[in-house]
């Protein structure tokens, strides 16, 4: 039994990762895809009483299969409370929610994430979808969990944009703001786990996920990325985690399909 | 004794929206009056400037038939499904031609429509601050957004957005009387704030029921009936999105539109069969059960998950 | 899996609300936990401000029993039922001890809530302008209220209004789940924003229900049960107020409380009987029956009038 | 039959002038008590179309007997929607409604209103219940309908406290305030209709009630009263009026008892 799922694909290591950053009792709010697959395996594990919310207005939702979007109507029967977006996310603003999931198309060496453009903001290069919640989560949550395609023109050392802060330009920049939230405590990337020092705010390398090198990831980072002293590898999935993602909560595979 | 407000799409859509008006699109990932979008498309209205805090692919097909200017939004995208490629043709290439995007967040434009209901002329919210929504405007200006220092001595200084009030706004819902009373349940999304902000509504819904059914529930109203202009009766007017009680969303046919749209072509074939080829939303159910079986369109039909009854006595 | 979080009001109180605090006093001529306010009374909790847009006699009970040192609302009064005298006594005399009144208006006050509710920190208001709560104060001095031209160009200026957070809230309401989650229909009153401002919340009762009937119909919740400390279960709790759905309001109470209350002696007369001695609002509904007979007890209960169900399936 | 309701109190003829205020289609927010009884007057009669809103959140209702209050239970079951303060008077604050009714302890000659306090506010001879939404819907509603006790020391020179500005100083004081709402248009005393000039602002007699005369009305007046031209008799309540207000609105007389 055990050996069937001792081999992870990287979306299961990620999905996995995020889940470890989750404690029980916090109040989650949840994107779609991977971070949601994460805050599941959460609460189906160490985490049982997280109470997860969607910028939907949906809040501490029972859904009998996994949702394929913040506002899926299978999140509604069940749930303890339904709103819209002023229930989802002015819990959020309220500063009353623990963890926020971000993610975006750059991010630089001080967490500031980039969700708008590649390219001048007036003739883009590419346009990306915008916002949405991810500023407002990153304004009010007490942190944010960040997860990213790790490749050097998304890891860059500035970003083309900056959709939602993280510490700016670094050391107290952030905190002088005066936001509710804290700021992004990792991202965990396809690559690696990473961290902020807790005065320069800098990110580093925590872990580089198995069958990768610390070269690697630098290599893949547009700064000279720094390296935590005990940099080891990410640690790999308990089998009975694998277990749990492939066979409860995404049986088809329509979330955790990539190698 | 009101005047019966019911109409068909294509009157609604000829009489209340004009070229250049601020519309807001209401529905969030779900309740979004499709049989109103399609009118409009079909009726080539123009320099409309639509609003909400989250588009999807409805925003996307507006785009590519050249109707819209500008938008007021935070996003427009759908998800795990991937990007809109109207959109970005137009944001990238003015393909068909230029637009602008005025950027917010989702909890800002909230905050903009929960003023513009209440007449509370602005809101400071903890948003915006720090990122570059605060340096890019594309036509509000310094109207856009204000960095300002909190009156009461907190020493922290917010970003400051306009009330929201557009000229119209629609949505689709699952049940109205015939003076606009309506009712949505499930995920209230953008509403009942969005819709309360307008000038004047626009519904759509699933049923056209009794006043008597209303009265029967009054906390389900999102709105009172007096700022609805029209009531709109269109069964299935949401897909391919949900309307909760009523159909699941159909994630095949946004599938097949992203993909389809990838091309310019692509998309002009597809708007060609689902929108400018049929004459209305009945026509396009026909072709819908034509293309894809009745099999599939019962498919999309809810389960029965009663939410019980309470008492309104006293 | 939560922890359940049913207790007595004795519990709840004793445990949750200090001497000091500023406490939210949910419910709009109705929804009124009298369970919570006759224990407070009992438990002799001193130096409290009391806050909600508008009190009826509820209020002018704590005031008479000398919990209270503020209020911050725009009325206390019981409408067409006249005066309410302990207020009276305590504005104009200082019996049983001098009070001070942080004078709004219903409006404002909502919109403090609605700010403290979101973690907007302040909000610009139509009203309160050119009246002469906008030159007295009795606390907050220059923070009750200031005097801002609109940043948008107006020229308007507006009355500014800071958020309200008070340290605890309590509300009657028709059922909640042992963790909290509780549904309010009918009036909702200053719900859910005056719950929502609150840093905790205490819910009494009048049905104690499973996670599962909660969640057959999520969007009559009013609060998720995160921020609820206490859930007491306490039928009848809102009388002599009603509860839409199960009692009707007691007319002849709140006169006669009114018409005893005229004088001090009155008043603490009322006050031995129906507060200080019961020990519990069980007693308390024992001794209603005792005095005015189970005929008339049963006169109050609500008639049938079923809100019908709607389908929450996809 | 007629001639059973030739006759009519002082409580109803207020109730009358109050109803012929409203017009048909009017967006009105109506209080408890006299007010209450004018509107459904009005509904029954002239305006069947107007939509009757209690700041409670209960609106266009159609209640089964006359509340007491405006949070009554009886106005929830056949509403048109049923919310809370937020919703009835975010509409009010909106600048939606076009009537709203008002009354208070004083009023001054432009019209504005105490219901705060007699005396000083910090040591009140008498204390009041406070601005309540009487504030609110006076800065709101384009028009609003006063309903005031005709006593000299209420109809005074200078209020003890103003809780609803009407017209302030008079002249455009009102108007350069940028209120969404056009302040008082009429004042039904018990003793008189009053009207405001619409330069000046300052309150004038319209007409007198059925008994009464103008020297009566200037002097239970704290102030020089002017005088319309065309002043007259406050124009009776036909017969029918006063059927309907007995046995349709006010069966059991709680309302409109007094002679």
């Amino acid at each position: 039994m055990a050996d069937k799922y001792t081999d992870f694909t990287l979306q299961e290591l990620m999905a996995v990762a995020a889940a470890r950053e989750i404690q029980d009792g916090e109040k989650v709010i949840i994107g779609t895809g991977l971070p949601l697959i994460g805050a599941f395996l959460a609460q189906k594990t160490h985490a049982p009483n997280i109470v997860a919310i969607y910028e939907s207005g949906a809040i501490d939702c029972k859904p009998i299969f996994t949702p394929f979007s913040v506002a899926d109507p299978v999140l509604v029967p069940g749930a303890a409370m339904q709103g819209g977006l002023v229930e989802g996310l002015g819990v959020v603003h309220a500063g009353d929610l623990d963890v926020g999931f971000l993610g975006g198309a750059q991010i630089d060496k001080y967490g500031n994430l980039n969700a708008h453009v590649i390219g001048d903001y007036r003739n883009p290069k590419v346009r990306f979808a915008g916002s949405g919640g991810s500023n407002d989560i990153g304004a009010g949550c007490k942190r944010t969990i960040v997860m990213m395609l790790h490749q050097k023109q998304r890891f860059s050392e500035k970003v083309d944009f900056i959709t939602t802060p993280g510490y700016l330009g670094g050391g107290k920049e952030r905190e002088k703001m005066g936001f509710p939230g804290g700021g992004p405590s990792v991202v965990v990337s396809t690559m690696a786990i990473l961290r902020f020092h807790p005065e320069t705010k800098e990110m580093y390398l925590a872990s580089y996920h198995p069958g990768l090198t610390v070269e690697d990831v630098k290599a893949n980072t547009g700064w000279d990325l720094k390296v935590a002293p005990d940099v080891k590898e990410t640690e790999r999935p308990a089998p009975e985690l694998i277990r749990i993602l492939r066979e409860e909560l995404d049986p088809t595979g329509i979330f955790l399909k990539k190698k | 004794m009101k005047v019966s407000k019911v109409m068909t799409a294509k009157e609604a859509v000829a009489k209340f929206i004009g070229d250049g008006m601020t519309v807001l699109v209401g529905g969030f990932f779900h309740a979004i009056a499709y049989d109103i979008t399609h009118e409009i498309m079909r009726q080539k209205k123009k320099h409309l400037t639509i609003c909400t805090p989250s588009f999807n692919e409805h925003a996307d097909q507006m785009i590519g038939s050249g109707c819209v200017d500008r938008i007021v939004s935070s996003y427009v995208w759908m998800e795990v499904f991937g990007p809109l490629y109207s959109f970005r043709r137009a944001m990238e290439k003015g393909i068909p031609h230029k637009i602008e995007m005025e950027d917010y967040t989702n909890f800002s434009m909230m905050a903009r429509l929960v003023a513009g209901a209440l007449g509370i002329p602005y809101v400071p919210v903890h948003s915006l601050k720090g990122s570059d929504m605060m340096k890019y405007s594309a036509w509000m200006g310094d109207n856009k957004v204000k960095l300002m220092k909190d009156p009461f001595g907190s020493g922290v200084e917010h970003a400051v957005v306009p009330a929201l009030n557009p000229d119209i706004g629609y949505i689709h819902a699952q049940r109205s009387d015939e003076e606009g009373n309506f009712q949505l349940w499930g995920i209230t999304g953008d509403a009942p704030w969005s819709m309360r902000a307008c000038k004047q509504v626009i519904v759509s819904v699933e049923e056209i029921v009794s006043r008597e059914v209303i009265g029967r529930d009054p906390n389900r109203t999102v709105l009172p009936g007096y700022k609805v202009v029209a009531v709109v009766e269109a069964p299935y007017g949401s897909h391919p999105k949900n309307s909760q009680g009523y159909y699941n969303v159909d994630r095949d046919f946004i599938f097949k539109y992203i993909q389809e749209s990838r091309t310019e072509e692509g998309w002009k074939k597809f708007m060609d069969e689902w929108v400018y080829g049929v004459a209305d939303r009945t026509e396009y159910l026909k072709k819908y059960i034509d293309t894809f079986g009745m099999k599939k369109f019962m498919s999309l039909k809810a389960k029965d998950m009663s939410s019980g009854s309470v008492n309104y006595g006293f």
